[in-house]
């Protein structure tokens, strides 16, 4: 292998300005990504998301029978202990009023998908600014930002101490059952986790060298907090966002099990449609499994997607 | 090998054949049915105890119990009990005239905390109040006085013909309890103070009544309670040496729990399981229906619904049938009146409502409110014996109100006590289901708790109609009065305060094996004659 | 170290007031109360308000708070509106049950979790590995209730194994001293009543089981992931040592701190009570009770169980951090 | 034949999807008994990948190739089973890390952790084991040494920790000892007091000694023989004096006169090799220094230059070579004139 | 040298770090005296070094000194204006005039922000260069001054090499134009090739730009290197000061004997040469410091009079600061080191922090 002076050189000038691309840096969000692609579980995660979403956002408009429509009932087909099972028209069957599962479910996703995403970020946003203050606070708030940090956490405390489910009953006894009821409560109930994470992240991230370089630049404390700490910060949170979609899905329907799930049945959701299957399992238990498999896929589906991203946005891992 | 299933083999054949375990939804509160007004505890209170009257076994009818007759005097106010002879409370005291005077005294006297309506619920509901009122608001009581007049025959006087008695005596609140336990025991001592009260050592472990089973224990911990055969009960003895009850609320979980073999029977059976059940062989008893599921119609919450016809739309646009036959357990019927047929004072005659969405439609454009929206309450988490599902009966409901043009708001609630509270109190309701399962046969007890006076469920006041109700009420001749509740049957249907729905008739089941229990309409089923067939 | 427990408990104080005052607030603004709770369909509006005023509940809140703080340092919490039974006592007589349905999961997912979360690490990878991660996936994903009906379809009703609910099997007539069934059955002697006892705890313990496990398999195997990469275990496996010296001495000893403190968090959490798991077991336990008394509006009892259910959860955490001081040396607590 | 006789050692991380880093590319070297050899060399050049590669320490992951041969007394490391190689290790080879914190098991007294080498390898148990292991210490230099073993590495100063370190390494008189950076993380005076244990040991035990480093001043007191890397190759090996005095390879020479002195005047310019480490040829394009090579001509591009083996078994790998004559001989002269080697000399003998 | 000439003065400052504990409300138990009572003026345009081991308080000594940390006691003046008691806001703006280097160029670069907005955030916080174009134009030369490329400012931290880092580290203490740099530990992070190019890199600037450097290292070769005048730090307090070169030639403090003597040189004659002087034990622990000379416990020339009870203070000795009583003895050779049997001591902050565990990252379920 011998190459020509000229090629050498040329070739010895662009390994001396190795990465002197004129391209705009990765930064490392982007970096992440790049290694989130490279995840197969990240991609199975992806792919059964994609579906969903797909479902949630397109699905209600093809769907063969409306999903409120009791035609079972008109029928007489439906009977205390009969339900008819798949046929060529209903492929899931009917369920215990006479409706068409297969629309119900298809409906449902887009429900099931609003109330994880929707509670999800309730928590998120409530946790996120109790532990962003608090983080702020005692991470570089001096001696008031120590009370101020005591005073949160205390609440945070509080609130942990608090066996989740009567936090959740007491929500909606407080509000009544309603859609909103149910991603309020299932919210809260998240509240401690995201604001524990964010307050401990940011206190680690507040000690760093880089904060010290802001404040010698002269950088305001204020400004540094949001600029420097709470960016770095989020990683964590983030991660713990996609997992907590998932248990905000399951945790739905463990309230709809106790009764208070969203009551609008025009707008049927997975877990209303598991916990009103209860009554019915000894008639016909695929009522109960459809929408349970649902979830357990979708909750799967954040799950992989939360851990591979726990994996790409791991500092231990960045190199 | 595990021990569950070791003695399952083996005890099959031996010591499990007289040991019957009962599933039930809830725990007992109480163990003194004076002091009981939930299911549970009188459940409990009906084997351990004996009432001066019972309900015939099956039936509604009142029949001798420890008093073999009574009979009113002229007035229809003082009523004469001829008392059986040879019965001894479980603590091998008399039952006597004196006996039934001391509980009646009891109830009467009662003092403090006593009087509180959480503690003497049913002693309230039936005679009002006390000797000696501590509460300005409790009415005067219904009772007077009680006189022994020799061993078995004893006196009742009461201030006023009432069409509670006797019926109302069959309630197990109306127990006798042994006067000696009831003193050894402390039984009217309800200590504590008015938010902390105490119950007394008999209310919490003594019970001592004459019935066929003898309270033996109650492990709240494991969340049973055990009775067992009283060797010296005067009639036929029960024939299960053990009876244990055994709490498991979920309804699932009882019918798991009843096919894996733990329990032998449970109450409060979901209506989509009674077939099924059937078919796999076990002892599915239904009751017959002594109760009324209706839909109410708050005249205070929409303006439009105190026009006639916006009620009677919504009676007529509502399939009734479909719902009977597709969400009820096998035997419901559509209600006519709002109570069942069994009751003496039915109607047949009244004006009906059938399903038809035209009429309904048409009505409502005739009242002008074709752009109805109703706030329609319904409970979540709950299965009452006239509504085993409302979920699901909401949904049809609502589907048919809405094919009438009627928009619908749903608003589910927790039973307890968001929903009772919701519906039975302020005015901002307009529609809701509630029902009502009868205590004893008396059609009074059915209309007349739901309409004699003016109460926020319904938001009307008919001064006519509360005046028949006192009239019926104080109508000493049984036949008077039936033919008063007929009347008033035929008004409340033109009236229409609320659709009247379907009258349920709720099962309990039992083991392959067991039998012997006769169902009621008043739930008082008879442990004592259950048995494992061999 | 004492210091350090005589300071965390005093730190518990303002938190367990602080608590108490949000918690009295919150229960009153719920809508309805315990009398129509207790009076059901029956109840008229006079016999309501009645009994709003024996409770004492029209009184201006701070009043009625005022009595339940006098109650409280008298260490009386109160008795409860449904049962009219102490507070205390009811306490006594559940979480018994708790606690040992808690042990039960623990045990199950400590006893499975660590050994297979130390399998797929060192498996990484390799099936073993990708069975037991995507396992205990799907092990949280699974809602606990609808997982507690699929394990009592098939070990009760269908294979008969397992009893389907309950603490015990109420024909056998066991001596009651602690409430705690299978200790009661061990100290009477009562062999089978603390044997059924153990059998009737079985299903529920897998279904309470299935959320901690599958964090436990996962933490570990993380955990074990990185201490393999210590330079420790370089030194340790440099030394020449035999591999279960390594693995037992120097991989497992470290990697077990951080899955230690989750087991602590997660036993706290459960001990506040399985609300899903009791009710569908029909196991009795506080959080079946709980949920009840909530919907009774029994508010002595709430506010007694949680505050007790607070100071567990404190003490649980003062447990842990305790024993964190013990298998970590570098971790001095003061 | 020497004790220890790396030939051609390479070694390879593959990595799904991403090319494969060639961490020790061909490196040959070879330590006898009672010698001390320096590797020597930047981040990244692979020191420590060779030194984990004899010893089989190396993580176990997808992807990983070893090739060559590391011949201790007659077996080849590299081919023993993983039985064979836990004897040998800690018995006959044994090794000392950088950071002596993370080497140590937090969690478990100083005193098992030396003393499980006893029981592993001389089947010492309970008194004796303890007994010798209190004796380990106080050969090293920790004084208290009952005391000590009952304690926790993090209650002990960091060159506690080293010399704990160095007593469960020379526990079973190995026959070679491999120090990685043993005392990078260490202050000068303590890395003074760990240097001289070093050397003590070496010479009154006949332990040989690979001494891994990136600091030339240490390997200019310790070592024998210097091999210095680069790229993951062996760039130049000499003698100490020599390639302190003659340094051949272009990067050699740029190392020495990058370092700054302490006996060099204030204001003197250094004279930094340009770019980074990063900046590598892959070497079978041609020299892997050639990007920051001030002496690069067309030939290094191209084809990896060969080993030249000179006399007294110096060799390095470059086709132009630094002249003989040190690099910056004035400063050198200029320290030797001043003789301020600043210690008193008599006065102190340890 | 008129007073003029000196850009900052400190004075007796003591930097104590409070250690806390208590049952319920934490009170003081002590202090880490990390740096307790150091004087020393730093001449404009001039280098001042600063060595001594680890935990001695270097670091301390020059966040204190830019306010990053407020000192406990003591003085600094800068360029005349006593900063300790300046108000909150003229401290900001006067931070303009100094900055700062740190010792890790990864740790101390926001990670998620690129070159241009790391080196923009100094210019926003102070208003310096009212358009966008302006500030750009800044941001260029200063790329240039620490040479690095144009195409650095789109790129984040993690896409350079260390050099790089540090060089990016430089450029945002230089866009301000300040008058001070402290430098903490700006090369020990890196290798040797790269390590000489910083070193260059800050003598050039320095030669540029008119600098004034306060250099911290524990590496005596850098600083003795780079500095004009080199202050040796032992336990919180100055041991000696002075000039690089007389420091070298005659170090009168037997710590700066023993230190000079441990650093080895990369040329075998002088190895084999020398003699070291072996310190024995470690650094005591600054929260309980010995008493007298800090020294005296590892001292080879400790003596028993005076040493273990009276603490030296600097004195001037033909041009160099020494705070040792028996410094022109030693220097004669009058005094002969014995050997030191030392205490050994365990490292302070380490295992300090009390058990505080996090929760586990699942939310709570409702099992
Ligand atoms: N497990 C690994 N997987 C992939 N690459 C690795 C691995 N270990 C080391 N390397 C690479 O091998 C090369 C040599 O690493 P090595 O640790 O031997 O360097 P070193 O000379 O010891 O450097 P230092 O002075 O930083 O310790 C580096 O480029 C490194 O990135
Ligand atoms: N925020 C702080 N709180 C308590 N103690 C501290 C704090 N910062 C530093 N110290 C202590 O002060 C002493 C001096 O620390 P400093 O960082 O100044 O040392 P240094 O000389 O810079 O050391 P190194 O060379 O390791 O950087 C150390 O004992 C350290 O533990
Ligand atoms: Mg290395
Ligand atoms: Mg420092
Ligand atoms: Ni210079």
């Amino acid at each position: 292998m011998t190459i020509t002076g000229a090629k050498k050189k040329e070739k010895i000038d662009r390994l001396a300005e190795v990465t002197a691309r004129d391209e705009r840096g990765v930064s490392l969000w982007q970096e992440a990504f790049r290694r989130l692609r490279r995840n197969p579980a990240a991609i199975v995660g992806a792919a059964i998301l994609t579906v969903f979403v797909l479902v949630a956002l397109v699905g209600p408009f093809l769907v063969p029978y409306g999903p409120t429509d009791t035609m079972g009932i008109r029928e007489g087909v439906i009977k205390p202990g009969v339900i008819p099972g798949p046929s060529g028209d209903h492929w899931f069957g009917y369920d215990h009023q006479g409706r068409d599962v297969f629309s119900r479910m298809i409906v449902g996703a887009r429900q099931t998908l609003l109330v994880g995403v929707v509670a999800t970020l309730i928590g998120l946003a409530v946790g996120a600014l109790i532990g962003g203050v608090a983080g702020a606070a005692a991470g570089l708030g001096g001696r008031w930002g120590r009370m101020v940090d005591t005073v949160l956490m205390r609440f945070i405390d509080m609130l942990l101490a608090l066996p989740s489910l009567l936090l959740a009953v007491s929500i909606a006894a407080l509000l009544g059952a309603s859609l909103t009821t149910v991603m309020i409560a299932v919210g809260m109930v998240s509240v401690p986790v995201f604001a524990r994470l964010l307050r401990g992240s940011m206190i680690s991230q507040a000690g760093s060298d880089y904060v010290l370089a802001s404040t010698s630049l002269g950088v305001k404390k204020s400004k540094i907090a949001l600029t420097h700490v709470l960016p770095n910060s989020l990683a964590p949170v983030i991660v713990q966002a996609t997992l907590t979609l998932a248990t905000a899905i399951i945790e739905a329907a463990a309230l709809s099990f106790l009764g208070l799930g969203n009551p609008d049945s025009a707008v049927p959701e997975w877990g209303v449609m598991l916990a009103d299957a209860q009554p019915y399992l000894g008639v016909r238990p695929a009522l109960a499994i459809y929408p349970a498999v649902g979830i357990i896929i979708t909750a799967l589906g954040f799950t992989l997607l939360g851990e591979a991203m726990r994996e790409a946005l791991d500092p231990k891992l960045r190199k | 090998g595990c021990a569950e299933s070791d003695r399952d083999d083996e005890g099959s054949s031996g010591n499990k054949k007289d040991t019957l375990v009962f599933g039930v939804a809830g725990d007992p509160k109480v163990l003194d049915p004076s002091f009981a007004s939930d299911g549970e505890s009188l459940r409990v209170a009906r084997q351990v105890f004996e009432t001066l009257v019972r309900p015939e076994e099956g039936g509604t009818k009142v029949s001798p119990g420890l008093a073999e007759s009574w009979t009113p005097d002229a007035a229809g106010t003082t009523w004469t009990f001829k008392l059986r002879s040879g019965v001894k409370f479980h603590d091998g005291t008399d039952f006597n005239a004196e006996a039934v005077c001391v509980n009646f005294n009891r109830w009467y006297n009662a003092k403090g905390l006593m009087q509180s309506p959480d503690v003497t619920a049913y002693w309230q509901d039936v005679m009002g109040g006390f000797a000696a009122n501590e509460d300005d608001t409790l009415p005067p009581s219904l009772f007077k006085s009680c006189t022994a007049k020799d061993e078995t025959t004893v006196d009742l006087a009461f201030t006023r013909v009432s069409s509670k008695i006797p019926a109302a005596l069959m309630l197990p609140s109306f127990s006798m309890h042994s006067p000696k336990a009831l003193e050894q025991y402390d039984a009217s001592n309800v200590a504590g103070s008015a938010d902390d009260i105490k119950y007394p050592a008999y209310a919490t472990g003594h019970p001592t009544g004459t019935g066929p089973f003898k309270f033996k224990a109650w492990d709240i911990a494991n969340k049973t309670l055990t009775l067992e055969r009283n060797e010296d009960y005067a009639g036929e003895k029960a024939k299960l040496k053990t009876l244990i009850f055994q709490t498991i609320s979920d309804e699932n979980a009882r019918k798991q729990a009843l096919r894996s073999g733990g329990i032998q029977g449970y109450d409060l059976v979901g209506p989509a399981d009674v077939e099924p059940l059937k078919s796999e062989g076990f002892n599915v008893l239904t009751r017959p229906a002594f109760n009324i599921l209706y839909l109410a119609i708050n005249q205070k919450g929409n303006p439009k619904l105190a026009d006639l016809k916006v009620r009677q739309a919504i009676a007529h646009a509502i399939n009734r049938q479909a719902l009977v036959d597709s969400k009820l357990p096998p035997g419901a019927q559509v209600a006519v009146n709002f109570f069942p047929e069994t009751v003496e004072g039915w109607n047949g005659d009244v004006t009906k409502y059938d399903y038809n969405v035209e009429k309904a439609k048409s009505l409502l454009a005739e009242a002008g409110a074709s752009n109805l929206t109703l706030k329609f309450h319904y409970p979540t988490e709950v299965t009452r014996p006239y509504m085993p599902n409302p979920k699901d009966l909401f949904e049809l409901v609502s589907a048919d109100l809405q094919a009438a043009g009627i928009k619908v708001e749903p608003i589910p609630l927790k039973w307890s006590p968001d929903y009772l509270n919701a519906t039975t109190s302020g005015s901002d309701h307009d529609l809701h289901f509630l029902g009502w399962t009868g205590d004893y046969g008396d059609g009074y007890n059915f209309i007349g708790t739901f309409f004699d006076r003016q109460k926020d469920e319904w938001g009307f006041n008919n001064p006519a109609l509360f005046e028949k109700f006192k009239k019926a009420d104080t109508t000493a001749d049984q036949a008077a009065r039936v033919a008063l509740y007929k009347e008033l049957n035929a008004d409340i249907m033109n009236f229409l305060p609320g659709v009247p729905i379907s009258h349920s008739p709720p099962a309990i089941v039992f083991g392959k094996d067991v039998t012997g229990v006769k169902a009621s309409p008043l739930t008082d089923e008879r442990f004592a004659t259950a048995e494992f067939k061999s | 170290m004492f210091r350090f427990i005589v300071r965390r408990l005093l730190q518990l104080i303002p938190t367990l007031f602080g608590l108490s005052i949000l918690l009295f607030i919150w229960l009153r603004r719920l809508p309805g109360g315990p009398e129509t709770a207790i009076l059901g369909e029956r109840g008229t509006p006079e016999m309501r308000a009645a009994i709003r005023r024996n409770l004492g509940l029209d009184e201006p809140i701070l009043i009625q708070y005022g009595r339940f703080v006098r109650r409280l340092i008298r260490l009386d919490l109160g008795t409860s509106i449904s049962t009219k039974r102490e507070v205390t006592t009811e306490f006594l007589q559940r979480f018994p049950g708790t606690v040992e349905l808690t042990v039960m999961a623990m045990v199950i997912a400590i006893g499975i979790g660590i050994p297979l979360g130390y399998l797929a690490a060192r498996r990484r990878g390799r099936f073993l590995d990708h069975a037991s991660v995507g396992g205990s996936l799907i092990g949280i994903c699974i809602p606990v209730f609808f997982l507690a009906y699929v394990l009592k379809a098939i070990f009760s009703e269908n294979l008969n194994w397992f009893p389907a609910s309950g603490r015990q099997d109420p024909t056998i007539e066991a001596t009651r001293i602690t409430n705690f069934f299978v200790l009661d059955g061990l100290l009477t002697r009562e062999w089978d009543a603390a044997a059924d006892a153990i059998w009737h705890l079985v299903l529920p313990g897998i279904a309470l089981a299935s959320i901690p496990l599958a964090i436990i398999v996962r933490m570990t195997r993380a955990s074990v992931l990185e201490v393999l990469n210590e330079d420790f275990v370089r030194t340790a496996e440099a030394k020449g040592l035999t591999e279960s010296v390594v693995r037992r001495r120097h991989v497992l000893r470290n990697a077990m701190l951080p899955v230690a403190t989750s087991v602590g968090l997660l036993t706290g959490g459960l001990l506040s009570g399985a609300v899903l798991t009791e009710t569908v077991f029909a196991f009795s336990g506080i959080g079946a009770f709980l949920a009840d008394s909530i919907s009774q509006r029994d508010y002595p009892v709430l506010m007694g169980f949680i505050m007790i259910i607070a100071v567990v959860y404190v003490m649980v955490n003062l447990i842990v951090d305790l024993s964190y001081s013990l298998i970590d040396p570098r971790v001095r607590v003061r | 034949m020497a004790l220890l006789d790396v030939d051609d050692l390479s070694v390879t991380f593959g990595r799904r999807g991403q090319r494969a880093v060639h961490a020790v590319d061909g490196v040959c070297f070879s330590v006898d008994a009672g010698e001390v050899v320096g590797l020597v060399g930047e981040s990244g050049c692979g020191k420590s990948v060779t030194s984990l590669a004899i010893m089989g320490l190396l993580p176990k992951q997808p992807g990983l190739r070893i090739g060559g041969k590391a011949v201790f007394d007659g077996t080849d490391l590299l081919q023993l089973d993983d039985r064979a190689r836990r004897d040998v290790r800690g018995r006959d080879v044994a090794m000392i890390f950088q950071d002596p914190l993370s080497s140590l098991n937090p969690v478990i007294p100083i005193g098992i952790q030396v003393t499980e080498v006893l029981t592993r390898h001389r089947g010492m148990k309970g008194d004796a084991a303890t007994k010798e292991a209190a004796d380990l210490l106080d050969r090293v230099g920790i004084p208290d040494p009952r005391r000590r073993l009952k304690e926790y590495p993090h209650q002990l100063s960091g060159g506690m920790r080293q010399r704990a370190l160095i007593a469960m390494a020379v526990a079973c008189r190995p026959r070679l000892l491999i120090a990685d950076e043993p005392t990078t993380a260490l202050d000068v005076t303590i890395q003074a007091q760990i240097l001289e244990l070093l050397k003590d040991l070496v010479h009154s035990s006949g332990t040989a000694l690979v001494m891994i480093t990136h600091d030339l001043g240490v390997v200019a007191g310790m070592c024998d023989t210097i091999n210095v890397l680069y790229g993951g190759r062996v760039v130049e090996t000499a003698r100490r004096r020599p390639l302190f005095r003659e340094p051949r390879h272009p990067y050699t020479v740029g190392l020495l006169s990058s370092v700054p002195r302490l006996d060099a005047g204030r204001g003197e310019r250094l004279n930094p090799i340009p770019g980074s480490v990063r900046d590598l040829l892959p070497w079978p394009e041609g020299c892997a220094f050639a990007p920051r090579c001030s002496r690069r001509e067309d030939a290094c591009v191209g084809e990896p230059p060969e080993l030249v083996l000179t006399h007294e078994g110096r060799s390095y790998r470059c086709v132009n070579p630094a002249p003989v004559g040190p690099p910056s001989a004035a400063a050198r002269q200029a320290g030797a004139a001043t003789g301020a080697v600043p210690a008193p000399r008599e006065e102190e003998k340890p | 040298m008129t007073e003029s000439d000196i850009l900052v003065e400190v004075r007796d400052l003591k930097v104590h770090f409070p250690i806390r504990r208590g049952v319920i409300f934490d009170r003081t138990v002590g202090h880490v005296k990390a740096v307790d009572g150091v004087d020393l003026r730093i001449v404009r345009g001039r280098t001042y070094g600063l060595v001594g081991e680890s935990g001695c308080g270097k670091s301390t000594l020059g966040r204190a000194l830019l306010q990053l940390i407020p000192p406990t006691d003591g003085e600094v003046r800068f360029d005349g204006v006593e900063l300790t008691t300046l108000p909150a806001g003229r401290l900001r703006a006067m931070r303009r005039r100094m900055q700062m280097i740190f010792q890790d160029p990864m740790s101390s670069l926001d990670p998620r922000q690129n070159v241009e907005s790391i080196l923009t955030e100094g210019l926003h916080a102070h208003g310096i260069g009212g358009s966008r174009d302006e500030r750009r134009k800044i941001i260029g030369e200063t790329l240039d001054a620490v040479g690095l490329p144009q195409w650095a400012l789109s790129r984040y931290p993690h896409e350079f090499s260390g050099g790089q880092r540090q060089r990016i580290g430089i450029a945002r203490a230089l866009v301000l134009g300040p008058e001070l740099i402290v430098a903490d530990e700006p090369v020990s992070a890196l290798d040797v090739s790269i390590q000489a190019q910083v070193v260059n890199l800050l003598d050039e600037l320095q030669d540029n730009l008119g600098l004034t450097y306060l250099v911290i290292a524990h590496d005596l070769a850098v600083v003795r290197h780079i500095s004009d005048t080199v202050g040796v730090m032992y336990l919180g307090a100055l041991v000696e000061e002075a000039p690089s070169d007389r420091l070298y030639t005659e170090p009168l403090h037997p710590y700066t004997r023993a230190l000079m003597s441990a650093v080895p040189v990369p040329d075998p004659d002088v190895e084999d040469r020398r003699e070291r002087i072996l310190l024995s034990g470690d650094l005591p622990s600054p929260a309980n410091p010995p008493s007298g000379c800090r020294f005296h416990t590892r001292c080879p020339w400790a003596q028993p009079t005076r040493c273990a009870d009276e603490r030296p203070v600097l004195r001037d000795i033909g041009g160099s600061r020494v705070a040792c009583h028996f410094a022109e003895g030693i220097a004669s050779g009058e005094l002969r080191p014995h050997k030191t049997s030392g205490q050994v001591v365990r490292p302070e902050g380490e295992g300090d922090d009390p058990g505080v565990v996090s929760a586990p990252s699942e939310p709570g379920s409702f099992v």
